[in-house]
C-alpha cells in the first residue's frame, strides 16, 4: 500500500465516522441554542434509538442467513433508519417530559438540570444494560458489504456509502428546516431570546420539546447508522456521545453548520491522529480538542448562535 | 416560632404534593426488590453440609465468563449431590465481584466470614483476585481458580492459592509456536487490549516470536469501538498475520474492521476470545476462519467429556458449557476429593493442606498441582471458525507435526 | 379533578418503573422480555397497589397542603405577618454567632443541640461496627467510609462553590499513584529513591492533589458551569488512560500490588493496619471527623460565605470584591486534596489498577452528595451510609451490576422533588424568617435564560440547585 | 415598606479610619478619559470622558441604551474598553497594621489607580463599590451574611488563618458581624437581619445591595438605577440615603432616570446619548441643554434605529457577563 492511498483510506474512514458525530451533534447544538444548556443524557437518546432501530431489523431480517439484496435490502435501511429515528425521538421526548420540564417549571439553575441530566443517563442506558443484555449487539446484515468504488486508492464500502449518503441527507433536511421553515423561525426565535419570542405569541413549551425531539430522531438514526458498523451496546452512547460534543463545541455551539464542520474535521482529525500517534489515544486526542477550543476559542470556528446567520 | 418558609408556586399543588414520591418510589423499590429474592433453603436429610464458595463476575460487563464457571461448580455439586456414598453434602454460596479489583476484597469478605464454608472456587479474573488473595491467606481459605491466567499470581506469596488453568505464558509459548510453524507468518501484528491479561498474553508472544525469528510489531489499544484506523495502520505494516490479545468484543469488531478493508492475512486471538459471541458480533462473514487459541479443551467436541456435557446440560436446562465451565468443575471436583478424604470433620487448615497433593483426572486435563499453585503441564488448543461454527482443530503439538 | 387523575396517572408511572427496575433482566435476542416479566402477575398487582397507595397519599397531602395555603395565605395579609415579628426578636441582640438560638429553641435545637446530635452519632458509629460481620466492616470501609470522604472533598466543590466536578475521581488516582510512587519499591515501575511511611505520604498525597486541582482548574474554572463539567469529565478519562497506558510508570493495568500498610512507629506505640477492616474503619472515622470539623469551621468562616455567594452570583460576588477565581481555585484544590486523601488509605489497604478510576466511580461520589444534600456535611456521609448500605445490604437480590439504574432513578427523582437532598445544609433548613423567596416564581414557567442580564432573573440563573426547595 | 429611612452615622470600616478629607472638586476622585466600547461593529462607548470630584455625587443620565451601565461595567472591570483610561484616587481605610492608608495603598501614586484592566474584584478592593440595575443579591443567604461577604473584603483572615480560631480571628469575626449589622441598621434594614435576601421585598432588596457596596468599604460607590421601581416614598428615602452616605465621605456616582431626584442628590450631571457624553453641568444647566433636550424628546425615527443597535450591543455584553470570561 502506498501512502497516498492511505492518506485518502484514512480521510474517508474520517469523514464517515465524522458524518455521524455530525448527526449527533445537531441534537447538542439545536437544544443548546434553544434552552443553553448541554444535554448530557443525549448520548442515552443515541443508544436507544440504534436498539431501537437495530431490533426492528432484527424482527424482519428473513432467519435464514441469506444477505437480503436490492430493493428488500433498501427497504430494511430505511426500515431501521425510521425505527431508530422513532425511538430516538420518543427516549427524547420522555426526556425533556421527566428530567428537564420539571426542573423548567421550577426555574431551577442550571446546575440542576446537568445533574438531573446526568441522573437520567445514568439510568437509561444501565437500564437499557438490564434490559438488552450487556453484551454487544450486531445489526443483522442488511446487504452485502463490499467495495463498491475505488477513490484515490482509498476503498470506499456500500456501508460507508449508506452512511455518508443518509448522514449527508439527514444534515440538508435539518439545515432546511432550520433555515427556512416557519418551525425553523419559531425555534431560532426561541434560540435568541426565549422571553421575547413567548410574549410574541411562540408557543416556547412546544418548540423547547420540537426541538428535543427533532434532536432525538436525528440522534436515533444516527445510532442506527453507528451499529451497523460498531455494534449497539448498552454504553455505545457515552463516547460519541462526547465526541459530538466536541464536535458541536469545535464548530461553535448552537449552530447548525458549525456542528457539520465540527464532525467532520473531528473525524479526520481523530483518523490521522488514531494513525500517526497511537490508537488508544483517540479519545484523549477528542478531549484535547475539545479543552483546547474552550480554552482558546469558545465560540468555535463558526461561532455564531443558532438563529444568526452563519 | 413561625411557618416554615416555602417558595410560593404558580402551580404549588402538584410540585409540593409530588414530593414524597421520591421516597415512596425507593421504598416500593426496594420491596419489589426483595420480592423477587426467593424464599429459604432446606435442610437435607441428616447429612453433614459443607459449603463451598464461588467467587466471579455474575453482572456486569463479563457477567457471561463468571455465569459459565458459575454453572460448571452447579454441575458438580449436583453430581455430587447425587451421589449417596459421600457422608456428606454440599451447598454453594455465591459472591459477585463484577469482576473487578476493588470489589474484589467485599466480595471474598463475604465468604471467609461464612464459618461452615471450606473453599472457595474463583476468583475468576485476575483483577479481582490480585485484590482479595491477600484475605484468603489470611484467613486460610483454600481458593482454587478455574480461569485467572495472569502468570504472576502464583509467584505473590498467596498462601491458599490454587488454579486448575494453565498461565498465559504457557498460551502465549504455543501460540507463538503456532504462528511460525502452521500459520508459517512472515510478519506477526501483535495487538494488546492494555488489559492485564492483554499485556500479559502479547508480552509471551512476543517471546515466543523472538525464538522463533519471527518479526513482529507490537501495539495496545485499549477497549474502543472504531479500529478502522487501527486496521489501516496494520494493513500499512505489511504483517500476514495478526493476534489480538483480548477479549471477543473488541476482536470481533477489529476482525470486522480488518475484513471490511479486504485484510486477507490470518486473524488469530486468545481463550478471553473464545466464545461464540465472537461470530455473532463480528457477523458470521467476518468471522469466517478467524482462529483462536486456548489452553482449553472443548468439552462439547471432546468425547471423553461426553458425561460431563450430558450432566451440564441437565443441570442448566439445556445449556451447552462454555468458556471455564469445564474448568469450574474440574476445581470443584478436586476440592470434593479432598473432602471426600477427610470425611466429616474437615476444617478450612486440613482441606487446604490436602489440596496440595491431589492428582485426579478432570475433564479438561489432569488436576495435578505445582508447588506454587499452577496446573501441572497443559494442552493449548486451536480452535477456527468454519460455517459460522467455532470448531477445534486439535492441540498445537498435533498440529505442528504433519 | 384532572389534579387527581394526573397524581393518578403519576403514581401509575412511577410504579410501573419501579417495576420495570426490580423486574427481571432481559436479553438482546429477548429485548423486551424483561419488561413483560415485571408487568406480570403477581409482581404486576403488588406494584398496582403500591400505586394506589402513592396516590392516595398524594391526595392526601394535597388536601393538608391546600388547608396550610389558605392559612399561609391570610396570615401573610398585608403586613409583615408573624414571621417578620419572629425574625425581629430574634435578632434582638444583635451581635450573636452565627448560630444564634432562636426564641422558643428547645434544647435539642441551636448550636449545643447540633453537638449533641453529632456526637450521639459518633458514638454510634464508633460502638456499632465491631459487632457486625467482617464483610460488613469491610463494606463500611471500603464502600461506604471511602466514599463518604469522597463526598465530603466533592460536597466543597459542588455543594459550597456550585461547580460540577465530572472528573473528581481523578484526584483520588493521583493520591494512590503518589503512595505507590513513595511508598515501595517495588509496587510500581516508577518509584522515589527512599520509601516513607504511609502516614507521611497523607499530607503529601494531600498537597500533591491539591496542586493537580489547582493546574487543571487554572485553566478551566473560566469556563462556564456546564463547559467545566464536560471539561473535568475529559481530565478523568484522560488520567484514567494515561495511568493505563504508562505502564512504565504506573504499571499499567496490572496495578498497583503489595504496598506496605500504615503502621505507627513511635517509641513505645507501635501498630500495623493489616488485613483486618476495623482499624482502617477507625482510621476512617477519625479523618472524616477531621474533615468534617475542618469544613464545618470553613463553612461558617469568611471562605464559606465567599463560596456560597460565588454559587448564587458569581457576578455580584466578583463585584462585591470576592476574588472568584481564587476561591473557586481554593475549593477545588480543597475538594482535590480530600480525595488524594482518600486514595492513600485505599492504596494502602488494597490493590488497585486503573479500572478503579473510571467515570462511574465519578458519578457514584455525586449521586451520593446530591442524595445526602449539596452542602451539609453530615448529609453527604449519611447519604454515603444510606445509599452504599443499602446496595450492600441488597447485593445477593439486586445485581450488583443494577446499582446504577437506582443511583441514577435517584439522582434525577432528588433533583425533581427535594433537590436540597437528604438532611439539607443549615442555610436551607427552615429558620425563622419570612415570607419565602417570591421572586423564584416569576421565573417559574419561563425559559431558563442563560444569565441573560438583561432580564430579572440573572440572580435565579445562578443560584445553586438547593435554592428552591 | 418599613416606614422611613433615618440614616444614621455610617459605620467605620472594622479597622479604624482615618479623618476623611473634606469634599472638594478640584480634589478629583475618578478621571475618565476617552473610553470607547465596542461589541463587534456596535460602539457602546465612544470617547467618553468625565471627572468627579472627591465626596460629591455625580449623576450620569440618558435615554435607555445610551451607554451608561456600559460605563459602569468599563469602571468595574466587567468589560474592558477598547480604548481610554480611568483613573481613580481612593481614600484607603487605614489598618492597624498601616495607619497612614491611602499613600501605602498598592500601586496609588500620584496618577492614581488604573481601573481599565483590573478585574471586577480588584476593583473592589481597590475601593469601588456596586449596585446593579436588575439587583443581584445573594438570595438563599440572609440579609447579614449578603453584607458580611462585602465586610469581609477588607479582613485580614484568610482561608487558612481563618480555619484556627485564635483569639485575633474571633475579634475580626465579631468586628465583621457588629460591622454589618451596623451597615444593615443604616439602610434601615434592622428588623430583617436573618432573612433570606431573596425573600425582602423589593426596596429592601435595593437597600440591602447598596448595604452589601458600602461593607466593602468603598470611597467611591457606583449605584446603577437606585430608584427604579421605587415608590414615592422610597424615593424620598433613598435622597436622604445618598446624602447620609456622601456626608460620611463616600463619592457617589449614580445612573438615574428621574431627573428631580437626580437633581435632589447631584451637584453635577453628565449626559451620555448613543454611547457620547453630549452635556455636563449642574441640574439647571442640563435642563435648559437643547441636545438633552433633543436626545430626550428629539426625532424619533434615527433615535428608534440607534436604540435597537445599543440594545443588541448590550445584550451581548450582558451574555459575556454571565458567562464566567470577564473580558
Amino acid at each position: 500500500m502506498g501512502s497516498a492511498e492511505q492518506i485518502s483510506q484514512l480521510a474517508v474512514d474520517g469523514l464517515m465516522v465524522g458524518a455521524l458525530y455530525a448527526v449527533i451533534a445537531l441534537g447538542y447544538t439545536l437544544v443548546y441554542g434553544v434552552l443553553q444548556l448541554i444535554n448530557f443524557a443525549h448520548s442515552e437518546v443515541f443508544m436507544l434509538g440504534a436498539f431501537g432501530g437495530l431490533f426492528a431489523c432484527r424482527a424482519l431480517v428473513p432467519g435464514d442467513g441469506a444477505t437480503p439484496a436490492g430493493l428488500a435490502a433498501a427497504g430494511l435501511v430505511l426500515v431501521g433508519l425510521v425505527a431508530g429515528a422513532a425511538a430516538g425521538g420518543a427516549a427524547a421526548y420522555t426526556l425533556e417530559r421527566c428530567a428537564y420540564r420539571p426542573l423548567r417549571r421550577r426555574g431551577a439553575p442550571r446546575l440542576a438540570y446537568l445533574i438531573s441530566a446526568i441522573g437520567a443517563s445514568l439510568f437509561a442506558f444501565n437500564l437499557a444494560g438490564k434490559e438488552f443484555g450487556r453484551q454487544s449487539v450486531p445489526v443483522p446484515d442488511l446487504f452485502a458489504n463490499r467495495t463498491v468504488v475505488t477513490v484515490l486508492g482509498a476503498e470506499i464500502s456500500t456501508q460507508s456509502l449508506v452512511i455518508a449518503a443518509t448522514a449527508l441527507l439527514m444534515l440538508l433536511a435539518v439545515d432546511h428546516l432550520v433555515a427556512d421553515t416557519r418551525l425553523g423561525l419559531s425555534i431560532r426565535a426561541v434560540a435568541q431570546d426565549a422571553e421575547c419570542a413567548g410574549l410574541m405569541g411562540v408557543d416556547v413549551q412546544r418548540v423547547i420539546v420540537v426541538t428535543f425531539v427533532l434532536g432525538g430522531l436525528l440522534a436515533g438514526a444516527g445510532g442506527f447508522l453507528y451499529a451497523m458498523t460498531f455494534n449497539a451496546s448498552y454504553t455505545m452512547g457515552f463516547v460519541p456521545g462526547i465526541k459530538a460534543f466536541t464536535a458541536a463545541v469545535l464548530g461553535g455551539i448552537g449552530n447548525v453548520r458549525g456542528a457539520v464542520l465540527g464532525g467532520l474535521l473531528l473525524g479526520l482529525v481523530e483518523s490521522f491522529g488514531g494513525y500517526l500517534f497511537d490508537a488508544s489515544y483517540k479519545n484523549v486526542i477528542a478531549f484535547t480538542v475539545l479543552v483546547g477550543v474552550l480554552l482558546v476559542r469558545p465560540s468555535g470556528l463558526l461561532g455564531t448562535r443558532l438563529g444568526r446567520p452563519a | 416560632m413561625t411557618a416554615t418558609p416555602r417558595p410560593l408556586r404558580t402551580r404549588p399543588a402538584r410540585t409540593v404534593a409530588l414530593r414524597p414520591m421520591a421516597a415512596l418510589v425507593a421504598g416500593f423499590a426496594l420491596v419489589g426488590a426483595a420480592l423477587t429474592a426467593c424464599g429459604g433453603d432446606s435442610d437435607d436429610g441428616g447429612k453433614k453440609e459443607y459449603l463451598i464458595g464461588f467467587q466471579g463476575p455474575l453482572s456486569g460487563d463479563s457477567q457471561q465468563l463468571g455465569i459459565n464457571a458459575y454453572n460448571g461448580v452447579l454441575t458438580a455439586v449436583e453430581q455430587l449431590n447425587g451421589d449417596k456414598s459421600l457422608p456428606f453434602t454440599l451447598r454453594i454460596v455465591a459472591s459477585d465481584d463484577q469482576g473487578l479489583p476493588e470489589q474484589g476484597p467485599t466480595a471474598a469478605q463475604k465468604l471467609i466470614d461464612n464459618p461452615k464454608l471450606m473453599a472457595v472456587v474463583g476468583p475468576v479474573f485476575s483483577g479481582p483476585t490480585k485484590s482479595s488473595e491477600p484475605l484468603y491467606s489470611q484467613a486460610g481459605l483454600l481458593s482454587v481458580s478455574p480461569s485467572a491466567t495472569n502468570p504472576a499470581l502464583t509467584d505473590l506469596g498467596f498462601t491458599s492459592f490454587y488454579r486448575v488453568i494453565a498461565p498465559d505464558t504457557v498460551q502465549g509459548a504455543a501460540a507463538a509456536e503456532f504462528l511460525a510453524k502452521v500459520v508459517k507468518a512472515k510478519r506477526v501484528y501483535s495487538l494488546d487490549d492494555r488489559s492485564e491479561y492483554g499485556t500479559g498474553l502479547s508480552g509471551a508472544i512476543e517471546r515466543g516470536l523472538e525464538q522463533a525469528d519471527v518479526p513482529f510489531t507490537h501495539d495496545g489499544i485499549n477497549p474502543t469501538k472504531d479500529y478502522t484506523s487501527q486496521a489501516t495502520k496494520i494493513m500499512a505494516d505489511g504483517a500476514d498475520a495478526v493476534y489480538y490479545s483480548g477479549y471477543y468484543p473488541e476482536y470481533a469488531l477489529l476482525t470486522k474492521a480488518l475484513r471490511g478493508k479486504g485484510y486477507d492475512g490470518a486473524i488469530l486471538s486468545g481463550d478471553g476470545s473464545n466464545d461464540d459471541q465472537f461470530i455473532r458480533q463480528a457477523g458470521t462473514a467476518n468471522a469466517e476462519g478467524a482462529l483462536i487459541t486456548c489452553p482449553c479443551s472443548d468439552a462439547n467436541t471432546d468425547p471423553s467429556a461426553a458425561a460431563f456435557v450430558a450432566e451440564y446440560k441437565k443441570v442448566n436446562s439445556g445449556l451447552k458449557p462454555g468458556t471455564y465451565s469445564g474448568e469450574a468443575y474440574d476445581a470443584t471436583n478436586a476440592i470434593a476429593s479432598v473432602l471426600r478424604k477427610l470425611g466429616t470433620d474437615a476444617n478450612r487448615e486440613s482441606v487446604r493442606t490436602a489440596f496440595g497433593s491431589v492428582d485426579m483426572p478432570g475433564v479438561t486435563k489432569r488436576i495435578k498441582f505445582e508447588r506454587n499453585g499452577d496446573v501441572q503441564g497443559s494442552t493449548v488448543y486451536v480452535y477456527q471458525v468454519k460455517d459460522g461454527q467455532r470448531t477445534v482443530l486439535g492441540p498445537v503439538s498435533s498440529l505442528i507435526k504433519p | 379533578m384532572s389534579g387527581r387523575l394526573r397524581s393518578l396517572r403519576t403514581a401509575g408511572l412511577l410504579a410501573a418503573l419501579a417495576a420495570v427496575m426490580t423486574g427481571p433482566t432481559g436479553d438482546a435476542d429477548h429485548p423486551l422480555a424483561g419488561i413483560r416479566g415485571s408487568l406480570a402477575f403477581p409482581r404486576v398487582l403488588f406494584f398496582a397497589a403500591a400505586a394506589l397507595v402513592l396516590w392516595a397519599a398524594l391526595l392526601g397531602r394535597d388536601r393538608l397542603r391546600a388547608q396550610a395555603r389558605t392559612l399561609r395565605g391570610t396570615a401573610l395579609g398585608r403586613l409583615a405577618g408573624p414571621a417578620g415579628a419572629g425574625a425581629g426578636n430574634g435578632n434582638g441582640n444583635g451581635n450573636g454567632a452565627g448560630a444564634a438560638t432562636r426564641p422558643g429553641a428547645t434544647w435539642l435545637s441551636g448550636r449545643r443541640g447540633a453537638v449533641l446530635g453529632h456526637a450521639a452519632l459518633l458514638a454510634v458509629a464508633l460502638a456499632v461496627p465491631p459487632v457486625l460481620p467482617t464483610a460488613a466492616q469491610q463494606a463500611l470501609v471500603s464502600e461506604i467510609g471511602i466514599y463518604a470522604l469522597l463526598a465530603l472533598g466533592l460536597n466543597v466543590v459542588v455543594g459550597y462553590a456550585g461547580l460540577l466536578d465530572l472528573g473528581y475521581i481523578a484526584f483520588f488516582a493521583i493520591g494512590a499513584y503518589t503512595t505507590a510512587y513513595l511508598t515501595s519499591a517495588d509496587a510500581m515501575p516508577w518509584h522515589a529513591p527512599w520509601q516513607l511511611n504511609p502516614f507521611f505520604v497523607l499530607p503529601i498525597a494531600l498537597l500533591v492533589a491539591a496542586v493537580a486541582g489547582v493546574v487543571l482548574g487554572g485553566p478551566t474554572l473560566r469556563l462556564r458551569g456546564d463547559y467545566l463539567a464536560i471539561v473535568t469529565l475529559g481530565f478523568g478519562e484522560i488520567v484514567q488512560l494515561l495511568a493505563n497506558n504508562a505502564d512504565g510508570v504506573t504499571g499499567g493495568p496490572r496495578g498497583v500490588f503489595g504496598l506496605p500498610p500504615l503502621s505507627v512507629e513511635l517509641p513505645g506505640v507501635r501498630y500495623s493496619w493489616g488485613l483486618d477492616p476495623l482499624p482502617y474503619y477507625y482510621l476512617l472515622i477519625a479523618l472524616i471527623v477531621l474533615v468534617m470539623v475542618v469544613f464545618g469551621r470553613w463553612e461558617r468562616s469568611r471562605t464559606g460565605r465567599a463560596w456560597t455567594a460565588i454559587r448564587q452570583d458569581e457576578v455580584a460576588a466578583e463585584a462585591t470584591g470576592v476574588a472568584t477565581m481564587r476561591m473557586k481555585l481554593l475549593a477545588f484544590a480543597v475538594g482535590a486534596s480530600v480525595s488524594g486523601f482518600a486514595g492513600v488509605v485505599v492504596a494502602t489497604k488494597q490493590f488497585f489498577n486503573p479500572q478503579s478510576f473510571g467515570l462511574q466511580a465519578s458519578l457514584l461520589v455525586l449521586t451520593i452528595v446530591i442524595f445526602g444534600g449539596m452542602g451539609s456535611r453530615l448529609g453527604v456521609v449519611l447519604g454515603a451510609l444510606v445509599l452504599q448500605g443499602t446496595a450492600f445490604l441488597l447485593r445477593d437480590t439486586v445485581p450488583p451490576a443494577d446499582r446504577f439504574i437506582y443511583f441514577g432513578a435517584v439522582v434525577v427523582l432528588m433533583m425533581i422533588f427535594r433537590p436540597e437532598g437528604l438532611l439539607p445544609p443549615r442555610a436551607h433548613r427552615p429558620r425563622g424568617s419570612g415570607p419565602s423567596r417570591d421572586r423564584s416564581v416569576e421565573s417559574v414557567e419561563s425559559v431558563d435564560s442563560d444569565g441573560a442580564a438583561g432580564t430579572s432573573r440573572g440572580v435565579a440563573d445562578q443560584a445553586s440547585p438547593g435554592v428552591v426547595s | 415598606m418599613s416606614g422611613a429611612t433615618v440614616p444614621r452615622p455610617l459605620p467605620a470600616p472594622i479597622s479604624r479610619t482615618i479623618p476623611q478629607p473634606r469634599p472638594s472638586v478640584a480634589d478629583p476622585i475618578l478621571d475618565v478619559r476617552d473610553v470607547t466600547l465596542r461589541f463587534g461593529g456596535l460602539t457602546s462607548l465612544d470617547g467618553v470622558s468625565l471627572r468627579q470630584g472627591r465626596g460629591s455625587v455625580l449623576a450620569v443620565i440618558g435615554p435607555n441604551g445610551a451607554g451608561k451601565t456600559s460605563l459602569f461595567n468599563c469602571l468595574t472591570g466587567a468589560y474592558r474598553p477598547q480604548q481610554g483610561s480611568a483613573r481613580f484616587w481612593p481614600t484607603a481605610p487605614a489598618t492597624s497594621a498601616n495607619p497612614a492608608g491611602a499613600s501605602a495603598l498598592e500601586g496609588v501614586g500620584e496618577g492614581g489607580v488604573e481601573l481599565v484592566g483590573r478585574s471586577p474584584h480588584r476593583v473592589a478592593r481597590v475601593g469601588i463599590a456596586r449596585t446593579f440595575q436588575n439587583i443581584r443579591l445573594f438570595p438563599e443567604m440572609s440579609a447579614v451574611e449578603n453584607v458580611q461577604v462585602g465586610v469581609e473584603v477588607r479582613a485580614r483572615a484568610g482561608a487558612l488563618r481563618g480555619l484556627v480560631p485564635t483569639r485575633a480571628v474571633r475579634r475580626e469575626e465579631r468586628e465583621i458581624l457588629e460591622r454589618s449589622h451596623l451597615l444593615l441598621d443604616f439602610v434601615g434594614l434592622r428588623h430583617r437581619v436573618r432573612w433570606p435576601a431573596g425573600s425582602l421585598a423589593y426596596g429592601e432588596q435595593r437597600r440591602l445591595e447598596i448595604a452589601r457596596a458600602l461593607g466593602t468599604s468603598p470611597s467611591l460607590l457606583l449605584l446603577d438605577e437606585p430608584a427604579a421601581g421605587a415608590t414615592a416614598s422610597e424615593r424620598r428615602d433613598l435622597v436622604a440615603l445618598i446624602r447620609a452616605i456622601v456626608d460620611q465621605g463616600v463619592s457617589v456616582l449614580l445612573i438615574e432616570h428621574d431627573i428631580r431626584l437626580v437633581a435632589a442628590v447631584a451637584r453635577s450631571i453628565v449626559v451620555l446619548n448613543f454611547g457620547r457624553v453630549i452635556a455636563t453641568g449642574s441640574p439647571e444647566q442640563i435642563r435648559s441643554d437643547p441636545a438633552v433636550v433633543e436626545a430626550y424628546l428629539g426625532d424619533s425615527d434615527g433615535r428608534a434605529d440607534d436604540r435597537a443597535g445599543d440594545r443588541t450591543a448590550g445584550q451581548a455584553g450582558d451574555r459575556a457577563d454571565g458567562r464566567e470570561g470577564r473580558r
